[in-house]
């Protein structure tokens, strides 16, 4: 097993330049994909490497391209559409709801959508109110799609190889406080599914149930109670749609104890749902109420105490799990 | 293919395929209309009757391997494209045998055989759709047209403007057909663009764009194989608006209030099989008796397809579930 | 006290009326709002009694019509606009998320947006995939905005002139299934508030827990049960944002067991986030897990046999009561 | 208001007036970046450098009671609108005495007080806004206008494309001024545009349309003078498009690859202070004492504005859930 020094930016640009290279029918498409190199630099070097035809710049006007990646999949081709955040991706919900996710049904089976798409996602860059959502929940309610969170190089670097396999939808989404993440990369894509939830750290005591962007606060929090004498398993999602129930059932009827984190606001997050999962799959079972720890209600602000005092943080993870936890005393 | 000249245009059997198009059409419309009084179609149904000229014209002008996209009017172009009527009359009534499975009623008429990409509910919603077909097809140097179908109302959609602006910025072989019948819902055009000229909108975004009398399927059926052969040969994407009108309401639930009734007659004396029946008989091209066979015709395929969609099954309830996802591979 | 028949689309309508009469702050704007009368003929008629400034017709232009609607509030009137239905109202969730919700937070409290913004949803009438959906979960989701849900002919006459008094967006979502619903109005404002639920049965053994377009659904459901000697509050939620905490966990503890009915597709429902509440408020006070009845996964089909399999109805409702239920033996 | 001669524009106190206008932009932003280096200002940073012209005389030509609605691009506009540079450099720190209250740093300036409707971080979010206070300030029979800004890169969404029609159909009091400096980040007008002369896109709304010099202060001030006057006189929407060039990076962390440094170069040239202060000079209306004047003045400000910021306080942490909705009426 080789492993190199890598980040998980470039992770991601590796991953496109495998599929561009293996499949001629794969292509880039995006705002600034192109000259600029990827608002993010994920697709820096592409274009040179792949010529304007497959890293295509588009115009501003994302209901427009993403439905184009729509029409291009159905037209034989296995496009990757870069939407350059989450938060611009409400402009193309109704071609990715109402045409992406119900074609293959609405049409009996006859077409289907074999299309990627990509996005930032998140806040904690001070980038205020309309730069910072989370919207991944919203995605993770449409039949028809399939929702990933690559949390780890690992993930960053083989679950697109996967998605491009895939008949249907695929959205990608790439928490942008991850993007300078650095760490070993292995070669061995065999394990990578994306299906499955994947345990990041075992432990007896609690499940800390997340993903994205906030797995790496969460495995500090595991870390902080740890030295306390808690031994917290930390659960990666990883596939948000279809949630994996086993996975989590697993963990949670071992540990009898869960705290999921979620960087979604509070109300109508994917905690909520995944709250009202625990309780369907394990209820008997558990010894404390689950808990989640959320963005709290309000448009993210700018100045860094208070965005900070808005997310999920390590520290309220901890004290949230603390709160519940079994103690070895 | 070489583009017919236009005495074969006119030529008899063209003419009259062109007109058994369109009564198959009407006909079949009229027919829906009464099994929504009896319950046997549901949910929204958007006659077409008015307009039969364009679909037929249209569709006459394309090829096999061409694609289409559609409205939530979509009868017409989908008989016109070759759907069988049985496959869309039972997709009218919700069975599996209809040409979506029974999934998609009225207003989602599919079929990958004729390369028809539906029906769609949101208007202005296939207009990305066909760009991204048109950019499949370049990308993979074929030399497929991809024929785009919106109503007036859709000009006035943001998508509108950004699918014609992408079509045009990266030259697709996309054919734009507006069917601007003057109205969407009760909304007149004149109240809903501050430019009522469509083909001149379409021209700011450099798209070559012509208006055309969607009443007169001859016009109509020349300016698309025109078009259709410029998009071809590679010239990017061409526009036509063509104007028309619908006889019926805006759907069953529409009272139509909000149209003059005169105004409403005057259209259907230029209505598309109203014009074309006395200019053939005129030029002495069809006779009485050749009118009834081809009317005989229609409704024997239409009783046929009755018959076809009331014997045909429901799809179990078990298989609800079917056609989400494709199944997991393992 | 006075009471008169009517029907929830009339009721509607009064409230409309009343609103243009006694504010010329208030206009009506959206597609076919007019001439029309309002693709569910909620206006019928105003255009005639108002003309065509305050009752304005529309071009097909979602985000355009609502942002004009949030900046005509921003310029001192008190627009109501009309969505056709939920379904294209993705197509201005830009304006809705960005705009509308964050402004007053973002503007550091400057500026407000009293808008009202009316829109039907749900499925039921064979009106397929598009046309469909019930993304009240959504909405709900979203701080800075109120999300009601009128499922009885009061609410329909006497939340408006509530939600036209706040300094805040406002969404009011009419299920398509409840136009024509017939029966008695009162002429009692009074008791009317867009800040409560309101049980609308009252029962000890369990707690129905819905809104909007099922609550009739639930009703027939209770009736059910009770001929079973099964007695089930039925608690409407009436306002989705803010969540009656204080209603909803009043009626979980007397009854220690909840079903949740909600139209949404079922993963990521509003439906998760009141199991999660429930959970959160009332954990050690249940005697069963509480349970949900959502719409299931995929794209509404158009044939009624598959939709019906597909929506929540009264007799499922009443399946996951009595699974849950207390038995009086 | 009477319109101004051409030659009481160019008096010299106006002058004056706009190149103080400008400098003080320029000399802003640039301690702007300064401070972005020094982890005082956080988050994105769009500078404006370049285009000073365009906000100086566009706010000059404008009433205090009129409406003006921006983008992320947004110090310029701010402060060429009266708000206070204390204010917005308390913005850019994010504290509490801030435009916005520190809440929105500076993609999100507010302020009510000059009807400034801010920052708007969603490209084309401002124009549905804009179209919307124009028809508020027309159906209340006021005689405002709403200014409108947006970039070239606006230009391919939808909701320019909605937003131009409903101003244009409603014959609303709104003035678009899109600030055309040929480039959306990275991309180029001519790859994103079919039809790259924006003024003609604007015309085919029927909304008259003009181009201007953006880097001639005194040109663009007559246009929108002119401009003003007919939108406030009732004539409806007018567009006018103003050709400019940010001299710096998209934002902080752009590193601007994809433009030729020749390009750059040569357009630096063509700046508005840069082609300004020369023309003054020859003309005998500033010589170099009188530039140094202002360009004390306006450091002293900035130097204030600095000190300001720098020791305004935080925002509590307990304020986060304030103005998220009005307080709960009683
Ligand atoms: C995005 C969207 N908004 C509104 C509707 C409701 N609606 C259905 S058809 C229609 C009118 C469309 O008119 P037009 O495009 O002219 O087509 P026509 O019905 O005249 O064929 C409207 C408003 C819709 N289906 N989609
Ligand atoms: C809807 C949306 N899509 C994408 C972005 C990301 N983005 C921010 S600025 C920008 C370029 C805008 O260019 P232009 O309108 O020309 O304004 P300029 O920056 O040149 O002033 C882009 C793509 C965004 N903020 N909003
Ligand atoms: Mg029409
Ligand atoms: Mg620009």
């Amino acid at each position: 097993m080789t492993a190199a020094k890598a980040t998980y930016r470039g992770a991601l640009r590796e991953a496109l330049r495998e599929a561009l290279l293996a499949d001629p029918r794969v292509f880039l498409m995006g705002e600034d994909v192109g000259r600029y190199g990827g608002s993010y630099a994920v697709s820096m070097g592409l274009l040179e490497e792949f010529g304007p035809e497959r890293i295509r710049d588009t115009p501003l006007s994302e209901s427009a391209f993403v439905g184009a990646g729509i029409g291009a999949a159905l037209g034989g081709m296995r496009p990757i559409v870069e939407i350059m955040t989450v938060n611009f991706s409400l402009l193309a919900l109704d071609q990715i709801v109402n045409t992406a996710a119900a074609l293959r049904h609405m049409s009996g089976g006859q077409f289907h959508v074999p299309l990627v798409i990509r996005m930032a996602t998140g806040a904690g860059r001070q980038l205020a109110a309309q730069h910072s959502h989370s919207l991944e929940a919203w995605y993770a309610h449409v039949p028809g799609l399939r929702v990933l969170a690559p949390a780890t190089l690992q993930d960053a670097r083989y679950m697109l190889p996967q998605a491009l396999r895939r008949e249907d939808p695929v959205l990608i989404f790439e928490h942008a406080q991850l993007y300078n993440m650095e760490g070993e990369l292995t070669a061995e894509a065999a394990e990578i599914d994306i299906r499955s939830a994947a345990v990041r750290r075992p432990g007896r005591d609690l499940s800390l149930i997340t993903y994205g962007g906030s797995l790496p606060k969460t495995l500090r929090a595991a870390e902080m109670l740890a030295s306390e004498g808690i031994e917290a398993e930390v659960l990666d999602l990883r596939v948000l749609r279809p949630l994996d129930d086993r996975a989590l059932a697993e963990s949670v009827r071992r540990t009898r104890r869960a705290v999921v984190v979620d960087e979604g606001w509070r109300s109508g997050s994917l905690a909520a749902e995944l709250m009202a999962r625990i309780v369907e799959l394990a209820f008997y079972e558990l010894d404390a109420p689950p808990v989640r720890v959320c963005t709290q209600e309000l448009p993210i602000p700018y100045p860094k105490h208070l965005e900070d005092a808005a997310l999920p943080q390590a520290e309220t993870i901890a004290a949230a799990a603390r709160a519940i936890a079994k103690r070895h005393v | 293919m070489t583009d017919p000249s236009l005495e074969a245009l006119l030529s008899r059997s063209h003419a009259l395929e062109l007109l058994h198009g369109m009564l198959r059409i009407r006909r079949f419309e009229e027919k829906c209309a009464e099994l929504y009084g009896q319950l046997k179609i549901r949910g929204f149904l958007h006659l077409y009757i008015g307009e039969e000229a364009i679909a037929v014209a249209a569709m006459a002008a394309l090829e096999k391997s061409d694609a289409v996209v559609s409205t939530y009017r979509d009868h017409g172009h989908a008989l016109a494209r070759g759907i069988s009527m049985n496959a869309v009359m039972a997709e009218m009534y919700g069975k599996r045998t209809g040409c979506s499975g029974g999934r998609g009623g009225s207003m989602h008429l599919f079929d990958a055989a004729s390369r028809f990409y539906g029906g769609n509910a949101i208007v202005g919603g296939g207009l990305p759709l066909a760009v991204g077909l048109g950019l499949a097809d370049k990308m993979q140097g074929r030399s497929n047209v991809t024929a785009c179908f919106f109503g007036d109302g859709a000009v006035a959609e943001g998508e509108f403007h950004e699918s014609m602006n992408l079509a045009a910025l990266w030259r697709l072989p996309v054919l734009f057909l507006c069917e601007n019948n003057y109205y969407a819902m009760g909304t007149a055009l004149e109240r809903a663009q501050s430019e009522t000229d469509i083909s001149a909108k379409a021209r700011s975004y450099r798209i070559p764009a012509e208006a055309v009398d969607g009443m007169d399927v001859t016009a109509v059926e020349q300016a698309v194989r025109q078009a259709v052969a410029a998009v071809r040969a590679g010239a990017g994407p061409h526009f036509l608006e063509l104007r028309t009108y619908r006889f019926r309401a805006h759907s069953m639930f529409d009272a139509d209030l909000y149209r003059d009734k005169d105004e409403v007659e005057a259209w259907k004396k230029k209505g598309p099989i109203e014009t074309l029946v006395p200019s053939l008989q005129q030029a002495g091209l069809v006779d009485d008796e050749e009118i009834d066979r081809l009317e005989r015709a229609v409704a024997e395929e239409i009783a046929a397809a009755v018959a076809f969609a009331e014997q045909a099954e429901w799809e179990p309830v078990e298989q609800l579930l079917r056609d989400v996802c494709a199944p997991e591979p393992q």
